[in-house]
């Protein structure tokens, strides 16, 4: 099984524009990405990574232009098939660690991994009976990441992914990425380090 | 030996039901408490997790941090 | 044993461990002693036997007050002293005292019923009991909005005293309250003299459930520091956690990879 | 089906965990109901004539109070940009989270509604309706509130705003369920009439709520 189940993927935008609080933030924004092959979102701050990758969520609607997936499963929509991992980790700290992942995977649905092997790929097995509020910053990170391999889904949205992860962490994730990317998922990032991985680059907004 | 409680016997036997109730309510609950607790730090223990010698059991502000 | 010997928590757990057998045996004994008493008092001559219930609902109205007062001690202990186990004790007292309070209130109003014809009349004895009960629960719903013990402690800690100082003054407006709307015809309980004849069997009940307070408030105590030393090892296992995965997880990732191409 | 339940289930889970509020809820609702009578007098007579409002105004409160953090939580811990995400429509996603919030804070309130009805001194048969009514009434309230609450996140306040915005929907809810128990009690009027209102009331805002709590969520996406 390949795990997401699904032929060649292309995401695309054309002519993308997104208005937030009245300013806009960038216009007629191109562009494309496809199965494996990631696509590091990179510009200054405020020049509207997070917005772009809440546009392809659906977590925005654009002042114009479309976002399009093709190829994949023609029975659910974009944002269906993406995975957010933003700032936030959607994490409650009063569950523990396996009740938070196992929410996700219940209620996200779609084809599942192992949830246990999850948390210990990244690194948490020891910890699933834990309540996630003792968890430190770059755990939590590692939970969400967790969240990502359970639930199975084509596209990754991933907005400044390393953050809080310590050097393995980021060596972790970097093959967790090249993974998902080999079974012919996509990773689109808005970041400022290094990804890790083989990547190209986006550049939204005025060059600086 | 009996007693006669008079026309109020059902208040006088309830109230000292519910007393006796509620006191057994909270022995219970203590005991299991103890229990689920001690059941805890025993896994824990198995766990390989223990305390550093010379620190203080609870976690007061102060021993903590 | 001094209040510092106390201060060191696994010492006090092995003092638990070794006076709580003596203080439940004591307890069972007075209140079987006191039990059997009360049965033996004659009634009242106003009352008759429903003057029975007072021996259970003096107790508790007395210890749904003095517990206040353990309280407002140990909350003094938080916040001057500094007293390692002052939280703990304020912590585990509050339920035990929302319960003996329940009790008096609920023996209160079953005494009630046949006096005055209802369950609930807002006495004020009755009603700044209500109250009290009241303070109760807040105490312990802040002490489980919280998560960690130590700033929930300083928090109730406040409460308690602000409480202990402001129950004086919410005891004066209610009986002023009382006295402004409550016909005089409402008979008071217990009543001023008491005879020796109910006197006796009612301190040895006050003195057993007093008893009874001390060993369940010792015994909730014990599982509040095991509480938290789990707390704290469980913490400890968190950050351990991150430590191993942090040397571990070249081979793990590897692992990882592996498990994912074969599958 | 098994992502709406597991919706409700966690909502309950930490409702009832510490730092939950769903029984803060209960609570205040006591405390709210003791305080009447030190401002009406406790004259039996009265108070028993006053109990149904009493007690529907008390927990119309306490509901409100703890509908404050329904969303608010779950948006500012980004969960509510998944819940958004998700293949569960957000309409069903909001009446699961509405349906969690009741059984964890609306149904204690009836079940605390006897012991109170002992302190305003209504018999059995009147606390009996005002429990039923409650029962059929608190999930509009619960339902209704939701839009307040979604509101709340679109609006980023929570709190006074909330109460000033929902509170005026809830007085069809107030005069009916109120209507219904004081017909027991003393009314000309007969029970079934309010009460039928009051379920269809209910009815409504349980078909109306989750739409309107949605949209106004997808309006403040941001």
């Amino acid at each position: 099984m390949s795990g997401l189940g699904h032929g060649k993927i292309q995401l695309s935008g054309r002519g993308v524009a997104c208005v937030r609080g009245g300013r806009e933030v960038f216009s007629g924004l191109d562009f494309e990405a496809a199965s494996g092959e990631a696509v590091a979102v990179v510009g200054r701050n405020g020049s509207g990574k997070t917005s772009l990758l809440r546009l392809i969520a659906g977590l925005l609607v654009p002042a114009g232009g479309t976002i399009a997936l093709e190829g994949g499963d023609a029975e659910l929509t974009l944002p269906e098939q993406c995975h957010y991992l933003g700032h936030r980790d959607a994490l409650k700290p009063a569950l523990s660690v396996a009740e938070n992942l196992s929410f996700w995977a219940d209620f996200l649905g779609g084809a599942r991994g192992d949830a246990t092997e999850s948390l210990a790929t990244v690194g948490l097995e020891h910890a699933t009976h834990l309540p996630a509020g003792f968890l430190s910053a770059g755990q939590r990170r590692r939970l969400s990441l967790a969240r990502l391999l359970t639930v199975r889904r084509p596209v990754w949205l991933l907005d400044e992914p390393t953050n809080a992860l310590d050097v393995a962490g980021q060596e972790m994730f970097g093959g967790l990425m090249r993974e998902h990317l080999s079974r012919g998922g996509m990773i689109v990032a808005a970041t400022h380090a290094p990804l890790g991985i083989e990547s190209r680059e986006l550049r939204i907004g005025r060059a600086a | 030996m009996m007693m006669s409680l008079g026309p109020y016997a059902s208040f006088i036997v309830t109230s000292y039901a519910a007393a006796a109730l509620v006191v057994a309510i909270l022995i219970g609950w203590i005991m299991l408490d103890y229990r689920s607790q001690t059941a805890r730090l025993r896994e824990l223990d198995r766990s390989g997790v223990t305390r550093r010698s010379g620190r203080s059991a609870t976690d007061t502000p102060r021993t903590i941090s | 044993m001094t209040l510092i010997d106390l201060a060191n928590p696994t010492r006090f757990l092995a003092l638990t461990a070794r006076v709580l057998p003596w203080l439940a045996a004591a307890t069972v004994i007075l209140l079987a002693i006191g039990l059997y008493q009360s049965a033996l008092a004659p009634d009242d001559y106003q009352q008759g036997a429903t003057v029975k219930i007072m021996f259970i609902h003096v107790p508790n109205a007395w210890l749904s007050m003095f517990v206040w007062g353990v309280m407002s001690i140990a909350s003094l202990g938080t916040l001057v002293w500094r007293h390692p186990l002052a939280d703990v004790a304020a912590k585990a007292a509050a339920p035990i005292g929302a319960a003996f309070t329940f009790l008096a209130l609920l023996t209160g109003s079953l005494w009630g019923r046949p006096m005055w014809g209802t369950y609930w009349e807002w006495d004020a004895r009755l009603t700044s009991v209500l109250i009290l009960f009241l303070m109760y629960l807040g105490l312990m719903a802040l002490w489980r909005a919280v998560d960690d013990p130590s700033r929930a402690a300083r928090a109730a800690a406040v409460l308690t005293l602000v409480g202990a100082i402001n129950l004086p003054i919410i005891k004066f407006s209610v009986d002023w309250w009382n006295t402004l709307h409550q016909p005089a015809s409402v008979m008071r309980m217990g009543g001023p003299a008491l005879d020796k004849s109910f006197l006796i069997p009612l301190l040895v009940m006050a003195i057993a459930f007093t008893l009874l307070f001390v060993t369940l408030h010792l015994a909730a105590m014990r599982n509040e520091i095991l509480r938290r030393r789990v707390r704290s090892l469980q913490m400890m296992q968190a950050s351990r956690v991150a430590f191993s995965s942090e040397t571990g997880t070249g081979s793990r990732q590897g692992n990882a990879s592996n498990e994912a191409g074969a599958a | 089906m098994t992502a709406l339940f597991a919706l409700v289930r966690r909502d309950i889970r930490i409702a009832l965990r510490v730092g939950g509020g769903a029984l803060i809820g209960v609570l205040f609702f006591l405390t709210v109901v003791v305080l009447m009578p030190f401002a009406v007098g406790p004259d039996l007579a009265l108070l028993s004539r006053l109990g149904p409002a009493i007690l529907w105004l008390g927990a119309l409160l306490a509901s409100l109070l703890t509908l404050d953090r329904m969303f608010m939580a779950d948006h500012e811990d980004g969960s509510l940009d998944l819940i958004t995400m998700s293949r569960t429509p957000l309409e069903l996603a909001c009446a699961a989270k509405a349906l969690a919030h009741w059984l964890a804070a609306g149904l204690p309130l009836i079940v605390a509604t006897p012991v109170l009805g002992l302190l305003l001194n209504l018999d059995m048969v009147a606390t009996g309706a005002v429990a039923l009514t409650l029962l059929a009434g608190t999930p509009a309230l619960t339902f209704t509130g939701m839009i307040g609450a979604a509101l709340a996140v679109t609006l980023h306040r929570g709190g006074l705003l909330m109460a000033v915005l929902v509170l005026p929907l809830s007085i069809p809810v107030l005069i009916f369920g109120v209507a219904a128990s004081q017909a027991v009690i003393v009314g000309p009027m007969t029970f079934g009439a309010p009460f039928s209102i009051l379920c269809a009331l209910s009815l409504v805002s349980l078909v109306i709520g989750p739409f309107a709590a949605a949209a106004s969520l997808r309006q403040g996406l941001d």
